[in-house]
C-alpha cells in the first residue's frame, strides 16, 4: 500500500508539537494548557507510529500506547489539581499561581 | 695537644652556660670573672696545643672528631677540631687578645645593669671564634662563621634601648648573612662534586673541578670573606657596629672576627690558587678598600669610627697580602694588627670611660696632659699602625707591600695602593692623635673628666692596655722578613707562600723605605694641619661631602636594594596578597551567593515562564544537534 | 495498475483530509477562547489522528486512540469544564508581551528545526517499508508484544496509572477538607 | 602488651581520655591535670618507642593490621617508618606543650577544650602512622573537627571568618583527595599504602597534591593561613603551624612522591617553583607583617615552601633535610607561637607598633625569644640551619637556581626575624608594655624551655634525625621501593 511517505507524517507531527507548545506557552487557562499538552503528546505519538511503520517494528506502537497511558494519568492528576484549585475559590489562571517564586 | 684544642674550644662555652644558668644568683662582677677565667683557660688550652704541635715532627694537622654532627647518606660532617699551625696561631691570638679584652671589660662595664648578659655574650663570642678557627671541616667553619656573626649582632645591639644600636646590629647581621649564604652556595658546589666538606677532600677536589665551578666556589668563599671582613662592597656595617661597647669593638671589630676573612682565604688557599683570578680580585678589593677607608677616616669625628675605618683599611692590607699569595705575611699582619688595633680601641675606651661616654674627638682636646699613660699607650699603637720602625706594624705591613710588588703590573698597582694607604694611615692616625692628646685640656675635658681614684682607670683596664702596648711595640720582632722568618716557617705546612709572592731583598728594602717615608710624610702633614688644633676637618666642600657620606655606599644600597625590596613587599601585600590570595576564599563564597541571587530573579514563580525556558532550551539543543550532526 | 493507482489516490485523499482536519483542529484548540470549544476541537483532532494511525497500519493504536482518548479522557475534560464553568480568555489580548513573543519564537523554531531535521536527515529514505506482514498492528500482535518483549513497560504503565488514579482521588478529597 | 600496640595506644589513648573527660563531671583543675598527664604519658610512650626503634631495619615497624572493609581491601593498618617516628614525636611533644599552655592560661569550658585538644592529638598521631588510605583520610579529616571548634570557640574577634575560611580551603582540598583516594584504591584494588602499587595518573597526583599543598600551605594556596594563625588561640596556632602543617608535607613524602613517581617527576619543576615562590613570597610578606603572629605565620609558609623544595628535589640530601627541617621548624614555630601567646597575655596585643623594650627586666623572655628567633632564622649551627643546609645542598643537585633562591630566603629570614626580635624586645618601651608586665612565670618556662632544650639538643646533633630517617640511609632508594 503506497501513500504519503513517513516524512509527511513527521511534518504533521512537528506541526502538532509546535502548535501544542505554543498553546502551553501562551494560554493562561490551565484546562487549555492541559489540552495543548495533549496535542504535543499526540504529535509525539504520531511520530512514533510513523517510525514504527517505517521500521516495521512494534516497539514504536508499544511506546505510543504507553504514552497514551501516561497522558491519561497526567490528565487525571492535572484535572484533579484544577478541581482542587477551583474548590479553594482561586482564579483559574496559571499566572496567578506563583508559589514557586524564588 | 688535641685535648688542649678541645679545652680551648669548650671553656668559653662553659663560661657562657655557667653565667646563663646562674642568672642573678651570682653577683654581677662574678660574671665578669667567670668569663675572663674561661677565656684564659681557653688561652691555656691554646698554648697547650701550640707546644703539643711544636713537639711533633709532622705538623700538617691533626683532626679529632667528637661525634658526627650532620650526616645524610654518604655526606658526613663531624664535630671535628683541627690542630695545625694555622689554627693554633689563630687560637693563640683569639684566646690571648680575647682574654685581655674580657679582663678589660670588667672595669669598663662595671656598673652596667646587664653585665651578666654582656659577659655571657663575650664568652659566647670567643667560643664561636674558636669554633671558626678550630673547625676541622668547611661546614664547622661556616658554623663558627655564623655564630660569630650572631654574637657580633648580640654585642653590637647590647644597649638595645638605643635604636641606632639595634639598627646597626641588624645591619651587621644581615650583611653577614649575605656572606654566609654565598659561602653556603659554594659549599653546595663542593658537595655536589665530592659529597664531603672535609678540608682535605675539598682541596683535593679543587684541582679536578671545571674552571667555572672552581671560580664559583672561590667567589662564594670570597663573598663570605668580604662580608665578614667589611671589605668593599659589603663594608658598610662596620662603622655602624661601633654602637657596641668599646671592648666589643676592640675584640670583634678589630682584633678577631673581622679578620676571619683573611683566615678563610689562608685556610682555603688551595681553592683560591686554582681560581687565581678570584684570588687576585680579593687582593684588588683589599687594595681598593684600604685606600677608600683611609680617605673616609680623614673626616670622621667619632674616635671609634676613625679607628673602625682604619681597621677596614688594615684588613685591606691583609686581603692584599693573602690575595697575592703571601699568606704568612697576611697572617702576620693579622696578628700584629690584633695587638695594636686592640690597643688603640682599648686606649680610646679608657678615654671614653673617663669622659662618661663622650666619643667626639673635637671635644677631647688636650686630654693627654691629664692621662699620660693612655697617651703613651695610644702613641705606641698609632706608630705601630702607621708602620714606623721598630713598632710592630712596620714588620708586617711592609712585607705585604713588598710581596705585592713582585707580581708585574697588577702587583705594582696593588703596591702603589698600599703605599698610598701608608701615607693616608699616617695622616688620619696622627690627625686623631694631634686632635685629642696634645695641648691644653679643653673646657669640656676639664668639666667631664672623672678619674678612677685618681688613676686613669681601674687596674683591670690598665693592665690589658699595658700588655697590649708591649705587644704592639715588640710583637713585630717575631719576624723580619729578610733576616728571620719563624712565622713563615711555622705556617709553611698548611699555607705555603706562593713563589710569586716572595719578594727579593731589594724589593723589601725599596718598599720599606718608601712606605716609612710616606708614613712619616703623613704624620708630618697631620702635624702641619692639625698640630695646632685649629680645626678638626679640612674644608674642601665637595670632597668632604663625598667622604662624609662614605662615598654614598649606604645611600646607594638603600636605593638599590632596601627600598625596592620594601616597595615590593608593600606592593605584594597591598595589591596581591590582600585582594587576590586572602580574598579568594571570601570571593568564591560571595560569588556563589551573588550568582544565586541572580538566578533567583529568574524564578518568577510563573509556570509559563519555566516552560518557556524549557522550550527555548529545547530549541537551542535542537540547533546544536543540527549544527554538529 | 489502475486499481492500484486508484487505491493510491484514495490513500492520498484520505491522508490529505485527515491531515488537514488534524492541523485545523489543533490550531483551533489553541486559539478558541472558550475551553469547551477547545475540548471539542481536540476530540476532532484525536479522531483525525486515529485515521492517520490507520493509514500507518496501526489498527490497535487507532482503536485505543478513539476509545481511551476521544472517549474516556475527553469526557473527563468536558466534565471538569462543565464543573468549573467555562472561563473565557482572550489569548492575544493586550498586544505582544515578551512572553508571547518568546512563545511564538520558541514554538516556531522547534517546528522548523524538526522540519529541517526531517528533510535533511531523510532525503528520500523515509519511504514506506512495504514489507510489513499482515499481523502488523493487529491487537493480537500488540498483545503478544506487551506480554513478551515489553512486559516491564506494561507493568510500569499499570503502576503509573494506579498512582495517578490514587493521586486524583487524594487531590479531590484533600481539596474538599480544606474547603 | 606487645610493642606494636604502642602505635595504636598513641592514637587511642588521648581519644579515650577525651571521651572520659567529656563524660566525667571533673572539676576544672582535674580536667586540665588529666589532659596534661595524658599528653605527658604520650611523650613517654613515644620515648619508649623511639628507644626500641630499629633504625637499621627496612620497612614498617610497630605495625598492626586488621581488616576493616574486606571487600575493598580497606584495613586498620598502622605502623611507623623512621621519619614517621620523628613526626609522631614532634606531635606528642608539641601537643603536650600546647595542652599545658591551655591549662596554664585556664581556658573557659575546660572539659570541652581539653577533650578537643586530646582528640586533636590522637587524630594527628593517626595521620602520621596510618598505612591505609581511607584510614589516613579519616584521621586527616578528624584533625579538622577539633581545630574548627577550638578556633571557632576560643579564638579571637575574627574567629568565625577565620574558621570558615580554614574549613572551606581544607575541605576543598581533602574532598578532592578523597575522590583521588577512591579512584586510586579501586583501580589498584587495595587501599593499603604499603601494598598499593605506583600509579602514573597525573590527575590522581594532582588530587593528592592539592590537598597537601593547601595543608602545608604552599603558594598560592595559603589564603586561609593569615586569618587562622592570627585568630586562633596561641596554643592552637602553635599546633597548626608546628604540627598540622607538617601533615601536608608528610603526605607529599608518604603518598605523593612514593606512589606517583612518574607524575612527581613530570610536575617536579612546577612544584619546586611553587615551593620557591612560597619561600620568597612568605619571607617578603613576613618582612612587612605588622604583628608578632603575622611574621611567624608567613615564615611558617616560607618554611613549608622550603620543605617542599627539599622533598621534590628528589635527592638524598633533600629528603633527609626535609625531615629534619619538619621537626626543627615544628618545634621552633610551636615554641614561637607559645611565646607570642605569653607576650599577648601581658600586653593584650601582638602589634609591633604597641610593643617594644620587653627585654629590659625580663631576662627569661628575652633569652628564650632571642634563642628561638635565631634558631628560626637558621643561624649556622642550629638545627634549622642543618635542615636548610641539607635541603639546599640537595636542591642544588637538582638545579643550581633552587639553591640560590633558597639562599636568598635565608637572608630574608634574617631580616624578618631580627625585625620581630627588635620590635618586641628592643628599643623604647611600647605603649602597651606596662612596667608591671612580668617576666615569664615558672609555669610558662616549664612549657617553653623543654621545647628550646629539644631544639638545642637537636642543634648539637642534627644527625640524630638526618641520619635516622630512612633505613639504609638512602632516601631516594627508599622512596623508590616505597619504604618496603
Amino acid at each position: 500500500m503506497a501513500g504519503p511517505g513517513i516524512a509527511w507524517y513527521l511534518g504533521i507531527a512537528a506541526f502538532l508539537f509546535g502548535t501544542g507548545a505554543l498553546g502551553v506557552l501562551v494560554r493562561r487557562n490551565p484546562i487549555i494548557v492541559l489540552l495543548s499538552l495533549e496535542i504535543m503528546l499526540n504529535g509525539g505519538n504520531l511520530a512514533l507510529i510513523a517510525f514504527a511503520r517505517h521500521a516495521g517494528n512494534g516497539a514504536g506502537q508499544i511506546f505510543a500506547l504507553t504514552v497514551m497511558a501516561v497522558a491519561a494519568s497526567e490528565v487525571c492528576v492535572g484535572l484533579g489539581l484544577v478541581v482542587a484549585i477551583h474548590r479553594r475559590r482561586l482564579t483559574l489562571d496559571v499566572d496567578e499561581l506563583s508559589e514557586l517564586r524564588g | 695537644m688535641i685535648s688542649g684544642a678541645w679545652l680551648c674550644l669548650f671553656a668559653p662555652l662553659a663560661g657562657t652556660l655557667l653565667i646563663l644558668l646562674a642568672g642573678n644568683r651570682i653577683p654581677r662582677v662574678a660574671a665578669g670573672w667567670i668569663s675572663t677565667a674561661s677565656v684564659f683557660v681557653a688561652f691555656a688550652g691554646a698554648i697547650w696545643s701550640f707546644f703539643g704541635l711544636r713537639a711533633q715532627s709532622d705538623r700538617s694537622g691533626y683532626l679529632s672528631t667528637a661525634w658526627t654532627w650532620l650526616q645524610s647518606g654518604s655526606f658526613k660532617v663531624g664535630l671535628t677540631v683541627l690542630v695545625d699551625p694555622l689554627s693554633t696561631m689563630m687560637m693563640l691570638v683569639v684566646a690571648g687578645v680575647g682574654g685581655l679584652i674580657v679582663l678589660y671589660s670588667i672595669g669598663y662595664m662595671d656598673g652596667d645593669d646587664e653585665e651578666r648578659r654582656y659577659f655571657a655574650y663575650m664568652s659566647l663570642f670567643v667560643f664561636s671564634m674558636l669554633m671558626l678557627v678550630e673547625g676541622g671541616n668547611l661546614l664547622l667553619l661556616l658554623v663558627g662563621w655564623g655564630l660569630v656573626g650572631l654574637s657580633s649582632y648580640l654585642l653590637i645591639g647590647f644597649w638595645h634601648e638605643r635604636p641606632s644600636a639595634v639598627a646597626a646590629a641588624k645591619k651587621a647581621f644581615v650583611m653577614n648573612a649575605i656572606g654566609d649564604a654565598t659561602m653556603a652556595l659554594s659549599f653546595f658546589v663542593i658537595i655536589a662534586h665530592s659529597s664531603s666538606l672535609e678540608f682535605g677532600t675539598s682541596f683535593d677536589l679543587a684541582g679536578s673541578l671545571s674552571p667555572t665551578a672552581i671560580n664559583l666556589v672561590a667567589l662564594g668563599l670570597l663573598g663570605g670573606a668580604v662580608a665578614k671582613s667589611a671589605q668593599i662592597p659589603l663594608q658598610t656595617w662596620l662603622p655602624d657596629a661601633m654602637e657596641g661597647p668599646t671592648p666589643v669593638s676592640a675584640l670583634i671589630h678589630a682584633a678577631t672576627m673581622v679578620t676571619a676573612g683573611v683566615y678563610l682565604i689562608a685556610r682555603t688557599h688551595t681553592i683560591f690558587e686554582h681560581a687565581r683570578t678570584v684570588e687576585l680580585a680579593a687582593a684588588g678589593l683589599g687594595a681598593l678598600t684600604l685606600v677608600v677607608a683611609g680617605l673616609i677616616a680623614l673626616v670622621q669625628t667619632d674616635i671609634k669610627r676613625v679607628i673602625a675605618y682604619s681597621t677596614m683599611s688594615q684588613i685591606g692590607y691583609m686581603f692584599l697580602g693573602v690575595g697575592v699569595g703571601a699568606y704568612a705575611n697576611g697572617m702576620f699582619h693579622l696578628m700584629t694588627h690584633a695587638f695594636f688595633k686592640a690597643l688603640l680601641f682599648l686606649a680610646a675606651g679608657v678615654l671614653i670611660h673617663a669622659l662618661g661616654g663622650e666619643q667626639d674627638i673635637r671635644r677631647m682636646r688636650g686630654i693627654g696632659a691629664l692621662m699620660p699613660l693612655t697617651r703613651w699607650a695610644f702613641l705606641a699603637g698609632a706608630l705601630a699602625l702607621v708602620g714606623i720602625p721598630p713598632f710592630s706594624g712596620f714588620f708586617s705591613k711592609d712585607s705585604i707591600i713588598a710581596a705585592a710588588l713582585h707580581d708585574h703590573w697588577y702587583g705594582a698597582l696593588l703596591a702603589i695602593a698600599g703605599l698610598v694607604g701608608a701615607f693616608l694611615t699616617g695622616l688620619y692616625t696622627f690627625r686623631l692623635y694631634f686632635l685629642v692628646f696634645p695641648g691644653e685640656p679643653s673646657a669640656f675635658v676639664r668639666e667631664h673628666l672623672h678619674l678612677h681614684h685618681g688613676k686613669e682607670g681601674p687596674p683591670t683596664m690598665l693592665l690589658p692596655v699595658g700588655i697590649l702596648a708591649l705587644l704592639a711595640v715588640f710583637g713585630g720582632f717575631l719576624q723580619f722578613s729578610p733576616v728571620w722568618h719563624p712565622l713563615t716557617n711555622w705556617l709553611d705546612p698548611v699555607a705555603r707562600t706562593l713563589t710569586a709572592a716572595e719578594p727579593t731583598n731589594r724589593q723589601e728594602a725599596i718598599s720599606s723605605v718608601i712606605a716609612v717615608a710616606l708614613g712619616l710624610g703623613g704624620i708630618g702633614l697631620a702635624w702641619a694641619l692639625y698640630g695646632r688644633g685649629e680645626r678638626a676637618v679640612p674644608h674642601v666642600a665637595a670632597l668632604q661631602r663625598i667622604l662624609e657620606h662614605k662615598f654614598y655606599f649606604d645611600e646607594a644600597y638603600d636605593a638599590l636594594f632596601y627600598k625596592p625590596a620594601a616597595q615590593l613587599a608593600t606592593w605584594l601585600r597591598r595589591d596581591f596578597e590582600e585582594p587576590v590570595v586572602l580574598a579568594t576564599g571570601t570571593d568564591l563564597g560571595e560569588g556563589a551567593l551573588e550568582l544565586g541571587e541572580g538566578v533567583r530573579r529568574l524564578q518568577t514563580g510563573l509556570l509559563r515562564t519555566y516552560v518557556l525556558f524549557l522550550g527555548t532550551g529545547l530549541a537551542i539543543v535542537g540547533v546544536i544537534f543540527l549544527a554538529i550532526r | 495498475m489502475i486499481v492500484a493507482s486508484a487505491g493510491n489516490v484514495l490513500v492520498w485523499i484520505v491522508w490529505v483530509g485527515a491531515g488537514f482536519a488534524c492541523l485545523a483542529s489543533a490550531a483551533a484548540v489553541v486559539s478558541f477562547s472558550n475551553p469547551f470549544y477547545s475540548a471539542l476541537a481536540l476530540i476532532g483532532n484525536l479522531g483525525s489522528l486515529a485515521v492517520l494511525y490507520l493509514l500507518l497500519s496501526a489498527e490497535f493504536v487507532a482503536a485505543a486512540q478513539v476509545l481511551v482518548y476521544a472517549g474516556a479522557v475527553m469526557v473527563m475534560f468536558l466534565f471538569v469544564i462543565a464543573y468549573v464553568g467555562p472561563r473565557m480568555e482572550t489569548p492575544w489580548a493586550g498586544g505582544p508581551s515578551w512572553q508571547s513573543v518568546g512563545a511564538v519564537l520558541a514554538a516556531a523554531s522547534i517546528f522548523l528545526e524538526i522540519i529541517v531535521a526531517v528533510s535533511l536527515k531523510a532525503g528520500g529514505r523515509l519511504a514506506h517499508s512495504d514489507h510489513v506482514n499482515a499481523t502488523f498492528g493487529t491487537p493480537g500482535w500488540i498483545g503478544r508484544l506487551f506480554l513478551t518483549d515489553h512486559l516491564l513497560a506494561f507493568e510500569i504503565t499499570s503502576i503509573v496509572l494506579l498512582i495517578a488514579a490514587v493521586g486524583g482521588v487524594v487531590l479531590g478529597s484533600h481539596a474538599r477538607r480544606a474547603a | 602488651m606487645t610493642t606494636s600496640s604502642i602505635t595504636s595506644l598513641l592514637i587511642w589513648l588521648p581519644v579515650a581520655a577525651a571521651i572520659a573527660i567529656w563524660i566525667l563531671p571533673l572539676s576544672r583543675y582535674a580536667t586540665g591535670s588529666l589532659a596534661v598527664l595524658v599528653s605527658l604519658v604520650e611523650v613517654g610512650f613515644w620515648i619508649e618507642q623511639a628507644a626500641r626503634f630499629d633504625f637499621g631495619k627496612h620497612g614498617l615497624q610497630f605495625s598492626q593490621d586488621a581488616p576493616w572493609i574486606k571487600d575493598l581491601h580497606v584495613s586498620y593498618h598502622v605502623g611507623e617508618y623512621a621519619f614517621s617516628l620523628w613526626l609522631v614525636g614532634l606531635t606528642v611533644i608539641a601537643m603536650a606543650a600546647c595542652t599545658g599552655y591551655g591549662f596554664w592560661v585556664g581556658r573557659d569550658r575546660p572539659r570541652a577544650y581539653f577533650g578537643l585538644m586530646l582528640l586533636l592529638t590522637g587524630a594527628t598521631v593517626g595521620v602520621f602512622v596510618a598505612q591505609d588510605m581511607l584510614l589516613f583520610y579519616a584521621f586527616f579529616e578528624a584533625m579538622l573537627i577539633p581545630l574548627y571548634i577550638l578556633i571557632g570557640v576560643w579564638g579571637g574577634a575574627g574567629r568565625m571568618g577565620a574558621t570558615i575560611k580554614l574549613l572551606i580551603y581544607t575541605m576543598a582540598g581533602s574532598l578532592i583527595m578523597l575522590a583521588a583516594i577512591v579512584v586510586y584504591g579501586l583501580k589498584v584494588g587495595t587501599f593499603d599504602l604499603v601494598d598499593a602499587p605506583t600509579s602514573t595518573s597525573r590527575w590522581l597526583f594532582l588530587g593528592f597534591m592539592l590537598a597537601f599543598a593547601i595543608k602545608a600551605p604552599i603558594f598560592p594556596f595559603h589564603g586561609w593561613l593569615p586569618d587562622a594563625y592570627r585568630e586562633a588561640p596561641p596554643e592552637v596556632t602553635a599546633v597548626l603551624s608546628g604540627v598540622i602543617a607538617k601533615a601536608g608535607t608528610y603526605g607529599m613524602l608518604r603518598i605523593v612522591l612514593t606512589k606517583f613517581p612518574e607524575p612527581s617527576s613530570y610536575y617536579r619543576t612546577l612544584v619546586l617553583a611553587l615551593g620557591a615562590a612560597a619561600l620568597v613570597y612568605g619571607s617578603v610578606l613576613a618582612f612587612r607583617a605588622a604583628d608578632f603572629r603575622g611574621v611567624v605565620a608567613y615564615s611558617s609558609m616560607a618554611q613549608s615552601g622550603l620543605i617542599t623544595i627539599g622533598l621534590f628535589a628528589g635527592t638524598n640530601l633533600g629528603y633527609d633535610g626535609a625531615v629534619l627541617q619538619m621537626v626543627a621548624h615544628g618545634l621552633v614555630s610551636c615554641a614561637l607561637f607559645l611565646v607570642a601567646g605569653t607576650v599577648e597575655r601581658r600586653t593584650t596585643t601582638g602589634d609591633f607598633l604597641r610593643l617594644g623594650g620587653m627585654a629590659k627586666g625580663r631576662p627569661a623572655l628575652a633569652t628564650l625569644l632571642m634563642t628561638l628567633g635565631i634558631i628560626s632564622l637558621a643561624v649556622p649551627g642550629s638545627a634549622a640551619f642543618a635542615g636548610e643546609f641539607l635541603i639546599l645542598a640537595g636542591s642544588y643537585q637538582r638545579a643550581w637556581w633552587w639553591a640560590v633562591i633558597g639562599a636568598s630566603g635565608i637572608v630574608l629570614a634574617a631580616m624578618y626575624m631580627l625585625r620581630l626580635i627588635s620590635a618586641v624586645l628592643h628599643e623604647a618601651r611600647g605603649p602597651s608594655v606596662q612596667d608591671e608586665a612580668l617576666d615569664l612565670r615558672p609555669g610558662e618556662l616549664a612549657l617553653v624551655v623543654p621545647l628550646v632544650a629539644a631544639l638545642l639538643v637537636l642543634s648539637a646533633w642534627p644527625a640524630g634525625i638526618s641520619h635516622h630517617s630512612f633505613a639504609g640511609d638512602a632516601p631516594v632508594q627508599a622512596v623508590q621501593v616505597q619504604f618496603r
